[in-house]
């Protein structure tokens, strides 16, 4: 792997950058591997990077129906954060902004992890309860977040409107300063090209048609579009595919799969410092370092499989950022698309060991999959090397709807009284 | 915005009037208590999210209030037809076949 | 300036009417009619911005929406600015405000121009590869740097004082394009009697037809022809003509958006006009006739002012009658250029020579060309310009054998260029329908279709207005037939088409060090033919990752452009065919559209609907502070004499548990459950019993989801045997309602029982306090209230105050209560009886904060405060709310899961801080041992909190693990700076025994 | 009360005016009890949604298979509460004060309709009506003549279809 630094930059120019080498080999299947990770986004090349990396598992293929990182990586408003409620979220995802701070230095890709701040907004009591209580917990699980009054939060965010009279005035604001945002397409692409150094295929284009399992019930392989690949351990890391390869499987999954749409705007001159959310209006903004304003938007009611979605909810997305920033009004959207989001009933990941010998799955990220994404990685490569959960993601089973002990963030949200 | 035809109005409408309701036929057990947590588990939480036919439900809300079925392809959002509640999961290749 | 490059006379603009604006404060003169590009280019003004990575001089390509680099800001004062519009959409107006972007200090010097010294050292992707080290450079210098470069235009800094519209609209046929096809598709169909719809997004109609006057159709000139098809569509009362209309979206089942631009053309806008408009359209059949889009070439310093579409400088010369320059030189892979040399010639424009990369061409043009004394080099190629703010001269080589022979130079002040045409098939993309390579015409065609929708014209790769007037008359017949009209296809004499046809090229060749050439794919963005090579080289091998590793097509010209170009260039590079690396998929929009417009009406106080209750005017009146509760707005506390909330509250406080208090409760969800099986649907519904409950009392009632864990609660009362008042909570009406629907409709339809919502039939007036039934009893009549005859959790209907009424006798203050129900009409005439009727006892209205004092006092709780979702009636010490003896009920079996009948579920408990004069904050966590380190073990957190006047100190309840476990426990509170110890106690302050409420 | 109208810039296009209350029912029965129930109130319930039927004074509009929205003069109204058998299984509630009633009249009634409503109003039969959403905002539309219809809305949320009924009534008398 030819080592990325400004001095090779310089090297390659004086040779008309032609002796660059290929980030990935372009892999075809190999007729066994010792694991097998279902999905080429973010998270699948994540933990194939860590398996060869900190487990020694080098014979490993990441295989995807695409091309990598054509999913959700590739789809999502990049929002890192680790601000959770409940201590078994927080950890979870402190874990991941932990690897997020070296990560470009581990991959030796720069991934443009920016700490910029996420800014939460509140609306109401409710908010600020709800707020304070996540703000509280944080802070006693030594994760940071601060409660901000509608002033600092200006301050903060120079764009904001607080005015008392808005339809949903700014009462207050929770800030992780440690959060921010990262170059998509690069964190999926930097973990392919330091797991393809470490020996590990990247087959694109090769869809999974069935996981196969054998006389004893236990993981054989997968039959793909490029023919059965045999494999002791398959791990699925399909995001919102996730049910259809688990079917193959026999397994019947706790998800739905909704289309996902976000936006930008034209590019601009920097105006936007942070990441501003605010649930209560349904608003996610921050600012590309291109310039682009990246506007998250919410979920379509059904379950759709579509990447299209609708007009309506971008109208209401639209008008929400107009509200919170009525100097945006006149800019204009540039661009919308959809992704498919796959959910669970307690919007908590699935993360650990299927009832099935040899299967492992990393699913129901929902709409916060990217901020997870080395932290997932990890946990799942350890959970495959190990064949037992990591104690990050223990609580993260897929048992927990038997028993009932669900990490339940949307309800920790509530609704108002 | 979807178009969908309400099996009471008997009206193709446009989806402001429409709530989504989620999977169809998963019919709450008759005694509750008599099921395993498995059982239970897979009434309150499992669901098919298959990536073509579903069979799931909607409620007019904004109209005559009912929930009804609907078959929607869901890598085309196209619905193959609405049904009143209550009524048997039909046979989608037969309606193809009839259909041709 | 004098408009030197303007042609008196020529074109569609209105030579009457001059048109003042400023061009970086220089004042511009152009004519009515004209767009700030054709305004600029007729004073000879071609430099309009800086790129956005290289920062280098740029003009005007095209002369539509497809614009890449005549970006400009636009304004009309105070808030009313926009960066980055099209110079070459925007209309000209008295008064108008146009500045140039992304350069400082200025436009002909800018600063930022280093970038192009240095370019070789940022090629594609180049920031993956570096600023790394060292590591904590990241966030303080190097991404700093690189967020500062961002951008081109700047944002508008005050809040829009516009407005902006939407509407639906319904159509049989709906036409997106009125060149040729789009005009032919609109006669067939509007003849034919279908609701048509055609729209453009220029200011006027004709497409093509505005640029080509030399044709002649059906024996008259275009633009003759074009005003009576125009006539004709407006003269039929079926046909609606949109003008300054883009089709920004193709969305399910024919729906399509469209932003409709009203006043940006305006001098003066009328006042409260909207300045856009969305329109939702539902079109039964759509015909997409959206024409085709020049590729531009890609050769070193094809990006210099002065280099431009060849169309573009066609379509400048016939609509707005300006020359794009003196001296022009041409080159092209296609017909279509020559004649864009032709007509500028005849106009008076030298065109020194037409370079064609093909090394035949046919001998019509040459001859032609050469009649007009203008130079043919067939055969070759263009290696490079010169010239800093605006092109200077042009390189040409001759090509033989794929060699490059020896270049020549000729000056120019305009360089026209024309790499063959691409169909606009955007809106077809937004289906998801897909395109096929089609060889011959050196283009992607539309192939399978996903809606109800034809392409007609350019769109299907038919160049040339018969071809398109044939194809729009029939796919506009065919669109009205799927609609059940009989339609007929017209016919069209014409005479003089220019068609012609080119060849697909990639970078052109030359004779020079390509990795030096500065070959523009994506001019916007920078993008060059070696970025795209290197992006291959690098394993990029699908055309998307090729997109985002450059981030060609991703500027705000969305590949119109570029993406084709770029496509051959990487199929070239990696050995492949066009079609087997494929397209990037088109998004929406179209073009970019404003926010305003999309938000529509829903902006300030119409963001979202503020529900009032009839009462609400009153405590307006009386200065009350309010609160938002779900769409509510609701009296929060009533300050008196400059009290602050604190004050205002206690005082409130104190009227409830020593005189009276009055509370407008009207919010509270009302649902009428009503039939002989009412009871039956309760008992399986909510937690509690029902069968047995007589008819005028009322019972708490608790609502669970089928996950065991508490939804809502309320206070039903019955009426009579088959009638139910249900009540719920404010934010809970319209969620409990679809799910006892819910249940009702699919799993038990067998039973004979309906709901009717009535939040809003009544308005509701809560009375609580000692005095409550002294003020109440004499409004009231045909009810004795006596303690015996009207005991708490009693319901009737009697008359209050002369209005029919139900009263309820409950209290949610553990002080003797009423709730009073009127219709809504006489609410507020109800409240103002009740309050005239208290002042004796000293009545006091009351808010929501006050209401939550007072139910905390009493350890009654508020779902969604108290419970978050996960909470069990077990785990909120509601067990006493489940009927012991029913087999089941909505959530029963979930109470069953090990995970809920497990030990150490967090429990509803009050809280008592050592200190009473400390609130806790709600929200705050607790834990056992206050000196371990991080993370804590938490044991639970404060749910509800507040000063107790009747206590005379702070109260608190809190979920906590085995909370009911841990009566007289001392636990600790974390805060910043300190750590506050509270003790656990029973969730019952005041009157733990209910004595207040047995008078 | 009496009726309070809104004129706007000088254009006939559009008056919207709000109705005074008059009785409003609520009734829900199953489809096979209708004939008792016609016979009960001396008024018609028609079996399909959509679908109104008037006797005298009063008019029942078909709102659900098993719903019908029932207005009638105030006079009438303890005649309507007292009409229908307790034997028969149904439900009368009365929702007179649970909502405010438009009437919006004018040759561009339907455009103004156009601004908050989805479904295609002009394909609606004059003496039909239909629950629907305007802007969000749960609605009763009936259409009156060809250029006249009445919209209801819960009480709360009138307010907000005014004022957008007003700001759509202005953009048309401007001609934009």
């Amino acid at each position: 792997m030819t080592q990325y630094s400004a001095f090779a930059l310089l090297k390659n120019a004086l040779s008309g950058h032609k002796n660059w080498r290929e980030q990935w080999p372009d892999a075809q299947p190999k007729a066994e591997y010792d694991v097998i990770i279902v999905g080429a986004g973010g998270h699948g090349l994540g933990a194939a990077y860590y398996l060869a990396k900190e487990h020694g598992i080098t014979n490993v293929a990441v295989i995807d129906k695409g091309w990598l990182g054509g999913g959700n990586t590739g789809r999502n408003t990049t929002i890192i954060r680790s601000n959770y409620l409940y201590d078994e979220s927080a950890r979870l995802y402190d874990h991941a902004l932990d690897l997020w701070e070296d990560l470009s230095q581990d991959l030796n890709y720069n991934v443009m992890y920016s700490k910029r701040g996420v800014m939460m907004l509140a609306h109401n009591v409710h908010d600020v309860q709800s707020f304070k209580r996540h703000i509280h917990s944080n802070r006693l699980n030594g994760v940071d977040n601060r409660w901000l009054s509608p002033e600092d939060a200006k301050v903060f965010c120079p764009p904001l409107n607080i005015s008392r009279d808005a339809r949903y005035p700014v009462v207050g604001a929770a800030l992780q300063m440690r959060a921010g945002t990262a170059r998509h397409d690069a964190v999926a692409w930097g973990y392919a090209r330091a797991a393809a150094a470490r020996g590990v295929d990247i087959i694109q284009n090769c869809p999974v048609i069935a996981i196969r399992r054998g006389p004893d019930g236990a993981v054989q392989g997968v039959d793909t579009a490029k023919g059965f690949i045999r494999a002791k351990k398959v791990a699925v890391s399909a995001a919102g595919n996730t049910s259809v390869v688990m079917q193959s499987a026999g397994l019947r999954m706790p998800l739905e799969s909704y289309p996902l749409q976000a936006l930008v705007s034209e590019p601009i001159k920097p105006v936007f410092p942070c990441v501003v959310m605010s649930n209560t209006v349904h608003a996610y903004i921050s600012q590309s370092d291109k310039g682009e304003l990246v506007i998250g938007s919410g979920t379509d009611q059904y379950v759709s499989y579509s990447q299209r979605g609708g007009l309506p909810l971008i109208e209401h997305t639209v008008a929400a950022i107009c509200e919170v920033f009525p100097i945006f009004s006149r800019m204009r959207m540039l661009r919308k698309w959809g992704g498919i989001v796959d959910v669970t009933p307690d919007r908590s990941p699935i993360l650990g060991k299927m009832p099935v010998k040899g299967l492992y799955v990393n699913c129901g990220w929902g709409t916060g999959g990217f901020k997870a994404t080395p932290g997932a990685g990890h946990l799942l490569a350890w959970t495959v090397a190990k064949d037992e959960p990591h104690p990050i993601n223990a609580p993260f089973t897929l048992e927990r709807f038997t028993t009932g002990r669900l990490i339940d963030e949307a309800a920790a949200a509530a609704v108002a009284h | 915005m979807l178009l969908i035809h309400c099996p009471y109005c008997d009206e193709t409408l446009p989806e402001p009037e429409f709530t989504y309701a989620g999977e169809a036929h998963v019919a709450r057990p008759a005694d509750p208590m008599a099921l395993s947590d498995e059982e239970w588990r897979d009434f309150l939480f499992v669901r098919s999210n298959p990536r073509g036919t579903h069979y799931e439900r909607w409620r007019h809300i904004n109209g005559c209030g009912r929930f009804f079925n609907a078959i929607r392809d869901t890598v085309t959002d196209k619905f193959a037809m609405t049904y009143r509640a209550g009524e048997p999961r039909p046979n989608l290749d037969a309606l193809k076949e009839a259909a041709e | 300036m004098t408009q030197a490059f303007r042609i008196p006379g020529a074109g569609r603009v209105d030579h009457a009417k001059p048109v003042r604006f400023t061009f970086d404060g220089k004042t511009v003169e152009g004519r009515e009619g004209d767009t700030v590009a054709s305004a600029l280019l007729a004073n000879g003004i071609h430099l309009l911005g800086r790129s956005f990575k290289y920062h280098r001089p740029r003009g005007i390509v095209s002369a539509g929406s497809e614009e890449p680099n005549a970006l400009v800001g636009t304004s009309r004062g105070p808030g009313r600015s926009e960066p980055n519009t099209r110079a070459t959409m925007q209309e000209v107006w008295d008064g108008l405000t146009v500045e140039s972007q992304n350069r400082w200090p200025g436009l002909d010097f800018d600063v930022g121009a280093i970038n192009d010294r240095f370019g070789r050292f940022l090629p594609a992707g180049f920031y993956y590869k570096t600023f790394m080290w060292p590591r904590s450079f990241w966030d303080k210098v190097y991404e700093p740097f690189i967020r500062r470069a961002a951008g081109l235009g700047r944002s508008p800094t005050e809040p829009d004082p516009d407005h902006y519209a939407s509407r639906h609209l319904h159509c049989d046929v709906l036409v997106v394009g009125s060149g040729p096809a789009g005009l032919a598709a609109a006669l067939s169909a509007g003849r034919s009697g279908a609701q048509t719809v055609l729209v453009d997004e220029h200011a006027e109609m004709g497409g093509t037809l505005l640029s080509e006057p030399g044709v002649r159709i059906d024996g008259q000139g275009a633009w003759g022809w074009l005003d009576a098809a125009l006539a004709e569509l407006r003269g039929l009362p079926n046909v609606r003509l949109m003008t300054r209309t883009t089709a920004i979206g193709y969305y399910h089942q024919n729906m399509v958006g469209l932003c409709q631009k009203l006043t940006d053309h305006m001098a003066a806008p009328p006042e409260g006009a909207p300045r856009e408009r969305l329109w939702r359209v539902r079109a039964g059949q759509v015909v997409l006739a959206q024409g085709a889009i020049e590729k531009p070439l890609v050769f070193d310093g094809n990006d210099r002012p002065g280099v431009m579409l060849a169309g573009a400088a066609r379509t400048f010369l016939h609509r707005f009658g300006v020359k794009v320059g003196h001296r022009a030189v041409v080159v092209t892979s296609h017909d279509s250029a020559w004649h864009a040399a032709f007509d500028l010639a005849r106009a008076g424009v030298a065109v020194a020579a037409v370079v064609d990369v093909r090394p035949e061409v046919s001998r019509v043009l040459t001859g032609q060309a050469e009649a007009l004394g203008i130079e043919v080099l067939t055969g070759h190629t263009v290696t490079g310009t010169t010239g800093r703010l605006r092109v200077a001269s042009v390189r040409v080589n001759p090509v033989r054998g794929g060699r490059v022979g020896a270049g020549r130079t000729i000056a120019c002040d305009a360089l026209l260029m024309c790499g063959g045409w691409t169909p606009s098939l955007h809106l077809f993309s937004h289906t998801k329908g897909s395109l096929a390579w089609d060889a011959g015409a050196g283009a992607f065609l539309p192939d399978r279709k996903t809606e109800e929708c034809e392409i007609a014209g350019a769109g299907r790769g038919l160049w040339g207005i018969a071809a398109a007037l044939d194809d729009g008359a029939k796919a506009g017949a065919a669109a009205a037939k799927a609609m059940g009209r009989v339609a007929g296809v017209g016919t069209f004499a014409v005479e003089a088409d220019r068609t012609g046809d080119g060849v697909v090229v990639k970078e052109l060749p030359t004779d020079r060090n390509a990795g030096l050439a500065k070959a523009f794919i994506d001019f916007q963005n920078d993008v060059t033919a070696k970025d795209i090579r290197l992006a291959v080289r690098e394993g990029m091998r699908s055309i998307e990752h090729v997109k985002r590793y450059t981030t060609n097509g991703m500027a705000t010209d969305q590949g119109k452009l570029s993406n084709i170009n770029g496509l051959m260039i990487a199929a070239d590079a990696l050995g492949k065919e066009a079609p087997q690396v494929g397209l990037t998929t088109f998004r929406p929009p179209y073009t970019p559209t404003t926010f305003g417009a999309l938000a529509g009406y829903h902006k300030g106080s119409h963001f979202e609907v503020t529900r009032r209750t009839p009462i609400d005017a009153w405590a307006e009146a009386q200065g009350a502070v309010f609160e938002p509760v779900a769409l509510w707005r609701r009296a929060w506390y009533f300050p008196q004499f400059g009290e602050d909330m604190h004050a205002a509250v206690a005082r409130e406080c104190r009227a409830v548990r020593t005189q009276v208090g009055m509370f407008d409760a009207s919010t509270l969800g009302k649902i009428e459950v009503v039939g002989p099986d009412a009871a039956a649907f309760l008992e399986r519904m909510y937690t509690n019993p029902w069968a047995r409950l007589q008819p005028g009392r009322c019972r708490y009632g608790l609502l669970l989801g089928e996950d065991g864990f508490i939804r809502d609660d309320g206070v039903i009362g019955r009426l009579a045997d088959d009638k139910f008042h249900v009540t719920t909570t404010t934010g809970g009406a319209a969620r409990v309602l679809n799910m006892m629907e819910d249940y009702l409709q699919t799993e038990w339809p067998d039973l004979d029982v309906w709901l009717t919502s009535t939040t809003e039939q009544w308005a509701v007036v809560a009375l609580q306090g000692p005095n409550a039934r002294t003020v109440l009893e004499p409004l009231v009549e045909g009810l004795d209230l006596s303690d015996a005859a009207f005991p708490h959790m009693a319901v009737a209907e009697c008359t209050v105050a002369g209005f029919p009424a139900r009263l309820f006798r409950v209290s949610f203050t553990g002080e003797l209560g009423f709730e009073v129900n009127v219709p809504a009409r006489h609410g507020l005439a109800l409240w103002e009886a009740i309050w005239a009727a208290g002042q004796p006892h000293g009545i006091t209205a009351y808010g929501t904060e006050t209401m939550h004092i007072l139910r905390a006092e009493k350890g009654f709780i508020l779902v969604g405060q108290d419970t978050d979702g996960t909470v069990t009636p077990g785990d909120a010490g509601l067990d006493w709310a489940i009927g012991k003896q029913k087999k089941d009920f909505v959530g029963k079996r979930s109470l069953q899961r090990p995970d809920i009948v497990a030990k150490g579920r967090k429990q509803l408990v009050g809280l008592l801080t050592e200190d009473p004069k400390v609130v806790l904050e709600e929200g705050a966590q607790i834990v056992a041992d206050p000196n371990q380190p991080l993370p804590m073990t938490m044991i639970g957190h404060v749910t509800s909190s507040y000063w107790s006047e009747a206590m005379g100190r702070s109260i608190a309840m809190a979920l906590i693990e085995g909370g009911r476990d841990r009566m007289g426990e001392v636990l600790h509170i974390p805060m910043p700076g300190r750590t506050l110890r509270a003790t656990v106690a029973a969730a019952n302050f005041v009157d733990p025994d209910g004595l207040r409420l047995k008078v | 009360m009496t009726a309070q109208i809104h004129s706007f810039p000088p254009s006939p296009a559009i008056t919207v005016e709000t109705l005074p209350l008059a009785a409003r029912f609520s009734l829900r029965l199953r489809p096979e009890h209708r004939e008792e129930a016609k016979a009960a109130l001396g008024l018609p319930l028609p079996d399909r949604i959509g679908r109104t039927a008037t006797e005298g004074a009063r008019r029942a509009l078909c709102l659900g298979p098993d719903e019908w929205q029932i207005d009638a003069p105030e006079a009438e109204a303890d005649a309507i509460r007292r009409a229908l058998p307790r034997g028969l299984a149904h439900a009368l509630v009365e929702v007179t004060d649970r909502e405010v009633t438009f009437r919006l009249q004018g040759p561009a009634v339907l455009d103004l309709l156009a601004v908050g409503i989805a479904r295609d109003v002009s394909r609606m039969e004059v003496g039909r009506g239909t629950r629907t959403v305007f802007d969000g905002v749960q609605a009763v539309l009936v259409r009156e003549a060809e250029d006249r219809f009445t919209l209801a809305v819960w009480r709360s949320f009138s307010p907000h279809v005014e004022e957008l009924l007003q700001r759509g009534a202005r953009e048309i008398a401007l001609g934009l």
